[in-house]
């Protein structure tokens, strides 16, 4: 297993070439993913939204893999890395929508190589090899951009698994499958899901390469998939594109704001798994560097603070959807028939009142 | 169990998950070849909390986390069934049955007619389904009419915490593959008596919930109850309406169906599904062929609209209310 | 292409399988972004030759053989689409979509929903499809009501050459996800007159195949030819029917459907999937919706029966075939 | 990959336990397969039975398997196990009627251990987990029976091959996956349907072992599979049940009849594999043992050819099924609907007389 901190912090392998600015980034980022989710966990408790899928504890692998992307590189995840699709560009309030219920915040902005959740297990994976493969024959077999693709421990079960890496291993797809093990699908413990040893040699029965990385490790995360996207786009004579990263690690939380993970595991686990905690590892290192301090930590905190704090308020003011767009994007024109549909439905609410249907 | 057993038989007041929950008790304890299968059914007792305490009871070998894998699921629960177990897996949501869709059509519902009867399939495929908890995409599927397609399925879909223990149990001892659907909007949403031990509400029966002379409404699951409470509005304006509750979508109770359309000559299908290929077209199609002559009035269909179900700021206005319902009711006996 | 083009340009005598090749080489030529996938589409040309040549035509990176998995033949033409692309994903056989139904129905029709417009799904899903070719179990599936019922998705069967090339060529062209089933049957059951070049026959309109005043006959596919052999054989009993060939299942062409019904009062609908929840269901709730107070008889459903498809030594006696369209139609007419 | 024979017959390994009368009876099943085979064939041809599936050159990897399994084992096929279904007791009649369209092919008798006929691929992977683990747990977890599943080697792409494979590892139940790669699934040849080097290693995806034979040598496919049997019924302290055979083997006709693999494949290729013949490699084996020799071939050819002639004549001399019994078998009891549909064809037949369907 690939690791350059230890729990303590302390470099136990290659760090990789980032400058001053990249590592606090890093560190602000791990912060503010932390932070957003706690709040967004206490948004569920109070009845403004609905379930959300915490990440806590998985900041380090999500954080340090997101930042190992290119611009141009794209990312396809599961239901759980909002803390990636910020550093990729997406904003938190459109996270914060589309967990209260709005489709809009699903509308990921052009200009963003990100794509849309996905909430069947697995079902991504087989897009990003497509996206994948797609850029590659567009390119005439030279891609510039790697496709980065997220699932957990418990997709590796799923037939969409098996077949989206399987083509990617036939035909050579620039693709990274990163799988965020964080032991536990819901109350699944990782040792039920699959008798493998390690999910990272399922990559053989592809063809292609697997690693295991320390998924609580910060640069660990950033090295290994910074080399496999290195690969996917431009591999070395004889090399296949795709790689298979496993980052183990651990969600401290429950599986979503519906779940209660103290019905099938014990708290001694989730304690043990807290000393890995990656955020305080790369705070120990930064310091360690004379890097962070003090004051620049608890200005961070301050900020990223505000920074959550208005893109909620920024997603409560957003006004509800406008129902008649339930109609809207089902197809490109809308059909006689849907159209008919949707104009009943005016007739409806213009007859009851929308009040008549928000009641239920 | 008998009339008279059952009117001395202990009643609990139970929700519907909780009849769910019983009727795999009961059925568990009175026949070893009863296993529970899915994912998080175990320890976890089930997302919905559906076979809590079942791990504990019966143990691991007869309340089994699955890995994550749904046409794994159904496709060993198919081979388990044929060696002569009665597995009863469970799909989370009924929006994840289709990764394991080639199992449930190309395989449950043919063994017998493929070996000519030497092979069965007697499982139970529950799903939590329906719409309106405020979950997330694909969390609120209503596509019951995929299974009604397919010969050799049954597939029941209760609406009360007493029919959904008596079904159950009728399915699990079905010789025949069930899918069961549960509508997760009334889980919790209310209780009702349940007796104790054993007994069977029969497959392929509907129930008639409210009598009424001037209009049949049809429906099933989780609109039966703003049907009946449309029903009831109305009935302070003067319209009388039969309200039945199918149960099963198949077989339907064309029987019932026929009969109370025959007396009212008009017609309301209420569903959540998507309108377009969703039941109430099949229903439609049954009672003009059946009985064209008594008609007076076009059936209605009360329906979820053919667009893919919206995150939950919008999902009160997908789903049927009373409102619509009542509307529906109305345009047919107004026509 | 307009109609003066159209009626000068060549035209050649080409088998219904023979213009899907003849469609896709048309757009393939025209649009670098058409390519073709699934199990041996490559150089083996398709099991049933419907891509023959093409593979030698456009190449590898064009015409893509793909290992045996369904659900990853969609589930990467989704995101090649998304990307830009504009897949023809071919499944060998309709009964072998079911393994790939998960990215059919959750993912094909909703990325554009889902995404508000930012990601589009401009594929065709191909798959021969139907029985009568006494062909293996599991492949004469027809069950077009399935991918009907799910909103975002298109749903197109051709009954002859020249739709099928003109339709195939729309589907392509169409921004959203078709999903294009062959009737197999007729593949090679007939020629029939195919422009060159380009044309296309939009999607979601329906085409009366023979005027008619004394009854509606709704179908399409490979029912199209024994129906409209019915039609004539009644002809000559002075029974006059109007045999309309739906061509698109989803969206359905009511205003074609609904127009003949209020001229005929009568109608009856011919399909070869199972009756309940096939699709002659939801044609007969539409036509009481939209045309009560014209109806003078039950609507005749003429379908496959709701069994497994059968091995091929009863095949003939599953599928509907002239002698039983010809006695739905009279009991139509004769009420 | 492990041989005990090599092209010719020489022995390169270790010879298994068999006598001599168990050897001539692998040879006859063998002959006995390749002369129905091509009967089978010549029946599609005259247009007397429907599409069917050869198995030619695979005889060594279907009999070696099939004669390895103790009585109480059982198996389960794809569509093309006709002479492994034989040696476990279906007769060769039922296999013709099957082709043949008639459903009551596929009636396998009470006693015997064989699973029906499996069409879409890779579906009874997970069947034959789900009846080894169901047994396992009937058994009280200590299974006598062994459960052996053929596939071919496109069959491993698909997403039940993994489901059931992981599902076996997980609850370590007594499954044998024997996948007959014969090199081609369709048109698609091995190479281009996974970039793993050997399908033998996809095991390790799900915790067990992977064993590549040579499919042509039928003692070397006895011993593995009889090995992976008895494992899967006994295993060793530590060792998980279920093993992954990849029999390496070549499919010497056309994928069905309905297929022209000149289209797709060089006959030179043929030609080689047909060096690895199965058959003459057994035969050279015996008769260096002196266990034949030219008179008990030509016994054993004449005998094989009796009894596939006696079974085309019993199939064909079979009435065809009764149109009626397509409403049987549907559930256990018919429903009001299908009764009512029953007797409506009922009257129809009645109407138009049998002829009018027959003819279409
Ligand atoms: C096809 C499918 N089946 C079931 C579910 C319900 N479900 C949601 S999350 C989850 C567990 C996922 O575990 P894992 O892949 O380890 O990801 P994690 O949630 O731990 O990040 C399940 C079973 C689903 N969303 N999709
Ligand atoms: C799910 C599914 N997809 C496609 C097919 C069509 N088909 C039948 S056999 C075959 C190739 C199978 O190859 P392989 O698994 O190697 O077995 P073989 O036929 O070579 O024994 C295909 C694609 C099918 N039967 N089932
Ligand atoms: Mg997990
Ligand atoms: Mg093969």
């Amino acid at each position: 297993m690939v690791r350059v901190l230890d729990e303590d912090g302390a470099v136990v392998g290659d760090v990789p070439d980032l400058d001053e600015d990249e590592l606090v980034a890093m560190y602000r980022q791990m912060k503010l993913a932390r932070h957003f989710d706690e709040r967004a966990v206490s948004l569920n408790r109070q009845g403004r939204m609905g379930t959300y899928p915490p990440l806590s504890g998985q900041e380090g692998a999500q954080i340090g893999s997101a930042m190992a992307m290119a611009a141009d590189d794209w990312m396809i995840p599961s239901y759980r890395e909002h803390a990636a699709a910020v550093v990729r560009g997406l904003g938190l309030r459109d996270t914060l929508r589309y967990w209260m219920g709005d489709e809009r915040g699903n509308e990921i902005p052009d200009d963003t190589n990100v794509f849309t959740v996905a909430v069947p297990i697995a079902s991504q994976i087989p897009h990003a090899t497509g996206m994948a493969w797609a850029h590659k024959l567009q390119s005439g077999g030279d891609p510039d951009s790697a496709f980065l693709c997220y699932f957990g421990d418990g997709a590796t079960s799923e037939g969409d698994f098996h077949e989206g890496l399987n083509f990617a291993g036939v035909f050579d797809t620039p693709n990274v499958f990163f799988c965020n093990n964080n032991q536990w699908a819901i109350s699944v413990p990782r040792e039920r899901q699959t008798a493998s040893e390690t999910l990272a040699q399922k990559a053989e029965a592809y063809g292609f390469e697997g690693v295991q990385v320390d998924g609580m490790d910060p640069l660990a995360v950033y090295s290994v998939t910074q080399d496999a996207l290195a690969k996917a786009r431009d591999p070395d004579e004889g090399q296949l594109r795709p790689t298979m990263i496993e980052a183990v690690q651990y969600r401290f939380g429950a599986h979503t704001t519906a779940d209660d993970p103290s019905v099938y595991r014990e708290e001694e686990e989730e304690r043990r798994w807290r000393e890995k905690d990656p955020i305080p590892r790369l705070e120990s290192f930064l310091r360690g560097r004379d890097v962070l301090d003090d004051d620049r930590v608890e200005a961070i905190e301050a900020s990223v603070e505000d920074e959550v704090a208005a893109a909620i308020d920024d997603a409560e003011a957003t006004a509800d959807p406008d129902p008649q767009s339930m109609f809207e994007h089902v197809y490109a024109e809308q059909t006689p028939e849907l159209r008919q549909q949707a104009a009943r439905f005016a007739e409806l609410r213009e007859r009851h009142g929308d009040d008549a249907f928000r009641e239920e | 169990m008998s009339t008279q057993d059952r009117a001395t038989a202990a009643t609990q007041s139970l929700t519907l998950v909780q009849a769910v929950r019983d009727g795999l008790a009961t059925e568990m304890a009175r026949d070893d070849d009863v296993i529970v299968m899915g994912e998080d059914v175990g320890e976890n007792g089930g997302v919905f909390r559906a076979t809590e305490g079942l791990y504990e009871e019966f143990g691991d070998d007869r309340v089994i986390d699955t890995p994550l894998a749904e046409s794994g699921i159904v496709g060993t629960a198919v081979g388990m069934a044929a060696m002569g177990l009665k597995p009863v897996p469970e799909i989370q949501f009924s929006g994840f049955m289709y990764p394991g869709f080639d199992q449930i059509v190309s395989h449950m519902p043919r063994l017998r007619t493929r070996s000519r009867g030497r092979f069965t399939v007697p499982m139970v495929l529950r799903a939590p389904y329906g719409g309106g908890i405020r979950a997330p995409e694909h969390h609120s599927e209503s596509k019951e009419a995929f299974y009604a397609h397919e010969a050799g399925l049954k597939v029941a879909i209760p609406s009360t915490p007493y029919d959904t223990k008596g079904m159950l149990i009728a399915a699990i001892r079905d010789p025949d593959p069930v899918v069961f659907l549960e509508p997760k909007l009334i889980y919790r949403a209310f209780r009702g008596d349940v007796p104790e031990g054993e007994y069977e509400v029969p497959l392929g029966e509907a129930a008639v919930r409210r009598e009424g002379t001037d209009v049949s409404v049809f429906t099933y699951g989780a609109m039966a109850r703003p049907t009946q409470a449309a029903a009831e509005e109305l009935a302070e304006e003067g319209i009388d309406a039969e309200v039945i509750d199918l149960r099963s979508v198949s077989p339907l109770d064309r029987e019932t169906i026929v009969e109370s359309f025959q007396k009212t000559g008009r017609a309301c299908v209420v569903h959540e599904a998507p309108k377009t290929g969703g039941l109430a077209g099949e229903i439609t199609a049954i009672l003009q062929e059946e009985a064209l002559l008594y008609q007076e009035a076009p059936i209605q269909r009360v329906t979820g609209y053919d667009v893919p179900y919206p995150l939950y700021a919008l999902e009160d206005y997908y789903m049927p209310n009373e409102a619509r319902v009542a509307d529906g009711i109305r345009e047919a006996v107004e026509f």
